[in-house]
């Protein structure tokens, strides 16, 4: 079974994805039971796969049977598998948090819930894994779809800016698209492994410096990075929150990693000139920068986490701008790491309103008596965003810092450290309101004894805040073993 | 589409109409594999010929298919397509090569079979969600009615 | 009729209704016109990727019976139309979810005019 | 915001005549686009699949985990739409465990 975990791990959910309606015509509670059925399948598989790839090599799935520049193949390596695994993880995470509040969803739109859900994630897996152009754009607009219409459910604002975000994705997925055609026309394949073989003579052409300019410019769209970041802020805080956690943790980071692979494995590294780089690098630190600083004018919870996720995309950028092995060691790292954090800070935030209704800072006051598992979820992924020391957060930020001050470029280094601040800033006043704020009046009549949140919900906050922790403790182990793989195609730079 | 466009002439003409559409549409899909055709054309015009149909008759037409039966419809013809990718991966094969399960000595002749069977998966998703769209866009003003 | 400027005609329109399309995006206050602008830009990039399949005197790809051995500079290429059956899908797709969100916010707002919408936000 | 989207389409145009210079003429048969992978399509495609049409081969059989996307893409925009405005639009998330 394992030599099939590459294609089952996309194949499993997306075919589950159109069993859910029909279960749905059945009753609300088995579609919710295939689903979560396919996504914990999904997530086997990747595990088994990550396991078997870090024994025996490269896993790599022919379509059709047909050879790789004709036809379309999946490649498993180290990290991919390895964010395979997250995603397919907090898929399932995100779907048992989800539950409470799509129980009381009428059962057809519970199955299209459901369905829309899988169908994200398979859009998402099949990203990471994909190892052709093409294939990667068809992936990528299946889960952008389904994203509208997740996000759409929120509310009647979460309407408008879902078409925000519909508009500035389809930009994204064109300029993708251009680009591919770009690199398509100028080599005659769509095969990652096979461009890179075929750009290595053309370095320095226009055709090929526009082409790989409109993939980055449209994968930054889609990641968010500081001026094309419009559409994230909106989306963030009206979507409903399980959707929020899971986008906000791995959907910008899956196009993280994809520019990765297009930054270093699909382009020759003559081909990525450090003059390019350094202007990518520049729009990354005004990125964290700026990210920041939003950040600490916003007064509620989730949009301010919306804008820290801006200054954080900024970081990782900047690590693969730098471009030397520590750097994108630590930007890589920091895909992860933030992934965590992240949506560890969104489901808990999500907690604590669900819990007290509080949504905007001052609400906070007190709300550590009343949801105190949520609020210390939140001060631990809060600590490690920050980038205190036992935390995950703490070793990609050192990285950085690290690589930063190597390459003498103290701009960068000033940009993390202020990021650093600003965030703490930003993150404790929160969680000093939560722990000495004088709570409301209406305390007395928190049902003492009863469970702080429903267990399908307070199971994934712990579970991410743990992550959190013991990330941080296994950082080395996650770098020898998976990034380190990840990195030779760097070592002739 | 609780009220028909319908007249005389438009219910001649549709009548009239459907049954070559429909008929044509069956032609796109099985031709897609030796003339410009195929599963997304087809599927359309299967669509269409319907949509013609509810168009001129209004809602309680002999030919509807309601929301519901359209994303049975459009389920089912995903899961053809995805069942079909997977039934190869039984005989060691990967993931949508036709030609691994031992059904015909002419692996060539299990590949059309396994194109023609795609196309009609493709036919019937493609189908389904044209009508539940046009459903969706048609009846939303009372958003109960729809699925 | 390669080597003047013709040659490259192709890249310049489908460049330029692409961009009439993005300014269409980005310039128009109404919904329905950024919707159209998206789709003008879409379309551009299915007409650059046709335009590479092209080959001078070449013909449609589609082998009849009585060619045994096709060469391939007799048949333009296929891969392209292929993909852009893809995008074509994908366009229409989104198409589709646009618009269910244009009535979704129209049906709320009673407006699909960006200025109006944003003054109605602001309350 | 007119003149900001003026002058942005006035450099990205720049750019892809810049660009476009790189790029093959039209219609010429030995292109990369052409001469690379598209080949194999075209003189085994009918050998190799037994389908006349070679976008159908290419389509159904060569990249036919393609259509497989292309087939969920369009799965995917008909349940969005009955989400945004069907059923969902009866029930949201305001006002629920958020």
């Amino acid at each position: 079974m394992t030599a099939y975990a590459p294609v089952l791990i996309v194949v499993v959910p997306l075919t589950a994805a159109a069993l859910v309606p029909l279960a749905a015509l059945v009753s609300g509670r088995l579609a919710r039971a295939v689903a979560l059925l396919a996504i914990t399948a999904a997530a086997a598989a990747a595990l088994a796969a990550l396991v078997a790839v870090l024994e025996h090599g490269a896993m790599r799935h022919r379509f059709g049977g047909w050879p790789p520049p004709w036809g379309i193949e999946y490649v498993v390596d180290p990290l991919s598998g390895l964010m395979a695994l997250l995603v397919a993880g907090f898929g399932v995470l995100v779907a048992v948090y989800a539950g409470p509040a799509v129980a009381t969803a009428p059962r057809l739109l519970n199955g299209a819930f459901h369905a829309m859900y899988l169908l994200l994630l398979s859009g998402l897996l099949g990203m990471v894994l994909t190892g052709d152009l093409f294939n990667l754009y068809v992936f990528l607009e299946i889960s952008s779809l389904a994203v509208y219409a997740l996000i759409a459910l929120g509310s009647e604002r979460a309407t408008i800016a879902s078409f925000r975000y519909l508009l500035l994705g389809t930009v994204a997925g064109s300029f993708y698209l251009l680009g591919v055609g770009y690199l398509y026309a100028l080599t005659g394949t769509l095969n990652m492994a096979d461009l890179t073989v075929r750009l290595a003579p053309l370095a320095g052409s226009p055709g090929v410096t526009v082409g790989v300019a409109l993939i980055v410019v449209g994968l930054a769209i889609k990641m968010a990075l500081f001026p094309l970041h419009g559409w994230l802020p909106d989306a963030y805080a009206f979507a409903p929150t399980p959707v929020t956690g899971l986008i906000a943790a791995v959907m910008t980071k899956v196009s993280a990693y994809v520019l990765f692979r297009v930054l270093f494995f699909v382009l020759h590294p003559a081909a990525t000139t450090p003059d390019a780089l350094a202007l990518l690098g520049w729009a990354a630190a005004a990125a964290t920068v700026a990210g920041s600083v939003m950040a600490l004018a916003q007064a509620d919870v989730k949009r301010m986490l919306a804008y820290s996720s801006v200054g954080q995309m900024g970081c990782i950028v900047m690590g693969f701008a730098l471009g030397t092995p520590l750097a994108v060691t630590g930007a890589l790292l920091h895909i992860l790491n933030h992934a965590v954090m992240k949506g560890c800070l969104f489901l808990a935030a999500g907690g604590v309103q669900f819990r007290t209704g509080a949504a905007r800072v001052p609400e906070y006051d007190g709300a550590a008596s009343r949801a105190p598992l949520s609020v210390a979820a939140f001060t631990i992924a809060a600590c490690s965003l920050v980038g205190l020391p036992p935390t995950a957060g703490f070793f990609s930020k050192w990285y950085l810092l690290v690589a930063s001050v190597e390459q003498g470029m103290w701009p960068f280094t000033l940009a993390l450290v202020a990021s650093s601040l600003l965030s703490a800033v930003y993150l404790f006043r929160v969680v000093q309101r939560a722990y000495f704020g004088r709570a409301p009046q209406e305390t007395g009549r928190a049902r003492a004894g009863a469970a702080e949140l429903p267990l399908a919900m307070l199971v994934p906050v712990a579970l991410l805040a743990a992550a959190v922790v013991v990330l941080g403790l296994l950082n080395q182990a996650v770098v020898t073993q998976v990034i380190a793989s990840a990195l030779p195609a760097l070592e002739a730079r | 589409m609780k009220q028909p466009f319908g007249s005389a002439v438009l219910e001649a003409a549709a009548r009239l109409l459907a049954p070559f559409v429909l008929l044509f549409a069956a032609y796109v899909v099985s031709h897609g594999h030796s003339s410009p055709g195929g599963g997304f054309q087809g599927g359309v015009l299967f669509a269409a010929g319907l949509l013609l149909v509810k168009l001129t008759r209004g809602d309680p037409s002999q030919w509807e298919i309601g929301p519901r039966a359209a994303l049975v419809l459009a389920c089912s013809g995903v899961l053809l397509f995805a069942g079909i990718g997977l039934l190869p991966l039984a005989w060691g094969g990967s993931y949508l090569d036709y030609d691994a399960p031992p059904l015909f000595a002419d692996p060539v002749a299990e590949r059309v079979l396994g194109t023609v069977g795609i196309e009609v998966g493709v036919a019937l998703a493609v189908a389904g969600i044209i009508l539940l769209v046009f459903d969706a866009l048609a009846g939303w003003g009372e958003p109960e009615r729809s699925a | 009729m390669t080597g003047t400027w013709v040659a490259w005609l192709h890249y310049w329109l489908t460049g330029g209704l692409l961009l009439v399309g993005l300014y269409g995006m980005l310039a128009a206050p109404h919904l329905v016109r950024k919707l159209m602008g998206m789709n003008i830009m879409q379309t551009s990039i299915i007409i650059f990727f046709l335009g590479l399949a092209a080959k001078t005197d070449a013909t449609l790809p589609i082998v009849p019976t009585d060619d045994p051995a096709p060469a391939a500079a007799a048949y333009i290429n296929p891969l392209p139309h292929a993909l852009m059956l893809t995008a074509i899908v994908v366009g229409v797709s989104t198409s589709g979810v646009a618009l269910a969100l244009i009535l979704r916010i129209h049906r709320h707002f009673g407006t699909l005019d960006e200025r109006d919408l944003l003054s109605k936000l602001r309350e | 915001m007119k003149a900001t989207a003026f002058a942005l389409t006035l450099v990205a145009a720049a750019v892809f005549i810049h660009a476009s210079s790189a790029l093959p003429a039209f219609g010429t048969a030995d292109a990369p686009a052409s001469a690379h992978v598209s080949p194999r399509y075209i003189e085994r495609g009918y050998e190799e699949t037994g389908a006349h049409n070679l976008v159908t081969a290419v389509l159904a059989d060569y990249r036919g985990y393609d259509t497989l996307g292309e087939t969920t893409v369009i799965f995917t925009a008909g349940l969005a739409a009955l989400l945004i405005i069907g059923a969902g639009a009866a029930w949201s998330w305001e006002g629920r465990p958020r």
